[in-house]
């Protein structure tokens, strides 16, 4: 399977993968319209019609997903002091675009390699060595014993840590949130997103987030701000106030 | 070799492309000027006359044997019109057989020069292990050393990588540089996306 | 290939002395006439012909690569009068260094005792063995049976180990102290640490 040829049936957007991350790319598309969750239950679809697991097109979808993700959570929390990377929003971008375009690199210098691979097939050349040619034996010089004292010690010294920790966004299942807000607005009719994940770390909460998004997409709730940096309101559908109450009743309660 | 004094014996050109010939058949890997120079006792200059010798013997349409430079070095081939015949020969080497993550991650060493799983995984966003140790027993990527202070072991490409794609050296990849102003739009659009939200 | 009543293609004989060129060239084993034959998709008695040819071409005294027959067939190699020659090529200087990935080989298994591949692959935290093979080539390990329950091939050093090292014994192994009282220690310390590398 070719994860970039999957054919996208979306609201915002119609047509193979490869195309969505161009017009993303491009800024002719933006990527808060973009209904990931859609992206890969198509993509889950295809993987499921075939008989054997495609691991390869797996690993190449989910870098890819991530990355969207990522960049739509941080598209979503501009101003967050994202925990996950420490970084300032502007660094993040920075590094962020800094990687998807060091992965577009490899992409492409694959690409160039698998053509020469191609064209340069009907080079036929001896692996190893000629068939009437001396055997070569290298005599090695005396060793010193302490290299394999210090090489073993080496190999007990804890590494420095690499951080990765941009690597690991374990982004938590949005289905989990979709159940727990769903329970949540089966007891109350509203309540305040922010208090609700005050708890949560920065990655659950943007999950959660993309939660309450699918929620309000498939029409059970709906999202109130005051203004930015508001506290955000989750209000189940069914209950029909118009909106200026809704803020009204807000005030009074909050007074 | 070392001496400076030494005295070079001179070589008739003839007899010198005779010599660099049979080093070139029982050689396992493409040999430098130098290394041809110090088996064949003669100046650099004069490999570099008999090598053109040499090549106008061995070229491709009159011979089946081919010289080529390749990885950093000269070494005979099959000339391309015998392919088909090398090919019923051989089974297509393994080499010659790589998978789309195995490239991507030949692509990350060959272009970062030595580098790490982490490093590969970092940029492919997938853990590079296994892609590592099957390019490893392909022969196409060996280790060079550990990063510092005990860290993971970091990889390089072999000459064997440079030879099946016909390189003379990891200078002759393609640079990718043009893909930067992509990099600047990116970047941009996140910064305003950023701006947008904070104003 | 294999049906009886397969055409030969009609060869133009110099044609077919380049196949056969190319196809010693990239031989790394003598190659018979009917393995000639059926690379070049021609009849043992044309590949005669053309190996006629290529001996004229490649003949002692006129060239430096000759075609010879040996046992197992037909094969190039350097020609007597450059025998000096390809001797300085493969008369090689004693190797001073080790590298990273032999010299932590050889200290896991003087030190831990008789490992396996797998064993030294997860310590070192590499995906791939390379090197156990060439330090068994070198004579520096040897197999020391398998691993209860039928497991992989353990390998222990050698008494040339040791005197390359200048030990009379692995018990004059520089002491690890710090790392562990004894190997069972040294052993969990390596393995724990690996563990951290590889997370």
């Amino acid at each position: 399977m070719i994860v970039r040829e999957l054919e996208l049936d979306l609201d915002a957007f119609e047509g193979p993968f490869d195309l969505l991350l161009a017009l993303v790319l491009k800024e002719e598309l933006d990527l808060a319209d973009i209904d990931l969750a859609g992206i890969v239950v198509t993509f889950l679809e295809r993987l499921a019609e075939r008989e054997e697991l495609d691991l390869e097109a797996c690993g190449e979808f989910l870098v890819l997903i991530a990355a969207l993700l990522e960049l739509k959570a941080r598209a979503l929390f501009p101003d967050e002091n994202a925990e996950l990377a420490e970084l300032d929003p502007e660094e993040a971008a920075e590094e962020l675009a800094r990687r998807l375009d060091e992965y577009r690199r490899a992409k492409e210098a694959a690409a160039w390699l698998r053509e020469r691979l191609a064209t340069e097939g009907d080079r036929f050349f001896r692996l190893g060595p000629a068939p009437l040619a001396p055997k070569v034996e290298t005599p090695l010089a005396p060793q010193d014993p302490e290299q394999l004292g210090i090489v073993l010690r080496l190999l007990a010294t804890e590494p420095p840590q690499v951080s990765l920790k941009h690597m690991a966004l374990n982004f938590p299942p949005v289905s989990q949130f979709l159940e727990r807000f769903r329970a949540v607005l089966k007891r109350r009719s509203r309540f305040d997103f922010d208090t609700e994940v005050r708890e949560l770390t920065r990655l659950e909460q943007a999950s959660a987030f993309l939660a309450v998004l699918e929620l309000r997409r498939s029409g059970e709730l709906l999202l109130e701000q005051a203004a930015p940096f508001a506290p955000i309101r989750v209000i189940r559908l069914q209950e029909k106030s118009p909106a200026e109450e809704r803020t009204s009743e807000w005030n009074l309660r909050s007074a | 070799m070392e001496s400076p004094l030494r005295l070079v014996a001179s070589h008739p050109l003839d007899e010198l492309s005779r010599t660099v010939e049979a080093l070139l058949v029982v050689a396992s890997a493409p040999l430098s000027l130098d290394e041809l120079a110090a088996a064949a006792d003669a100046h650099p200059e004069q490999i570099d006359d008999a090598l053109r010798l040499v090549g106008e013997r061995f070229a491709e349409g009159s011979s089946g044997i081919v010289l080529e430079h390749v990885a950093g070095g000269w070494a005979f081939r099959a000339s391309r019109d015998q392919a088909a015949a090398c090919a019923r020969l051989f089974e297509r080497p393994a080499q010659r057989n790589l998978s789309q993550a195995a490239l991507e991650t030949l692509a990350i060493i060959a272009y970062l020069g030595p580098c790490s799983r982490p490093d590969i995984a970092r940029i492919r966003g997938v853990a590079a292990d296994s892609g590592v140790a099957n390019l490893v027993e392909r022969g196409l990527v060996t280790e060079a050393g550990r990063e510092s202070g005990g860290g993971a072991i970091r990889y390089r490409t072999t000459p064997l990588f440079e030879r099946i794609f016909g390189l003379e050296s990891l200078s002759e990849l393609p640079r990718l540089d043009d893909v930067g102003a992509d990099t600047e739009q990116i970047r941009e659009r996140l910064e305003t996306v950023a701006e947008k939200r904070t104003a």
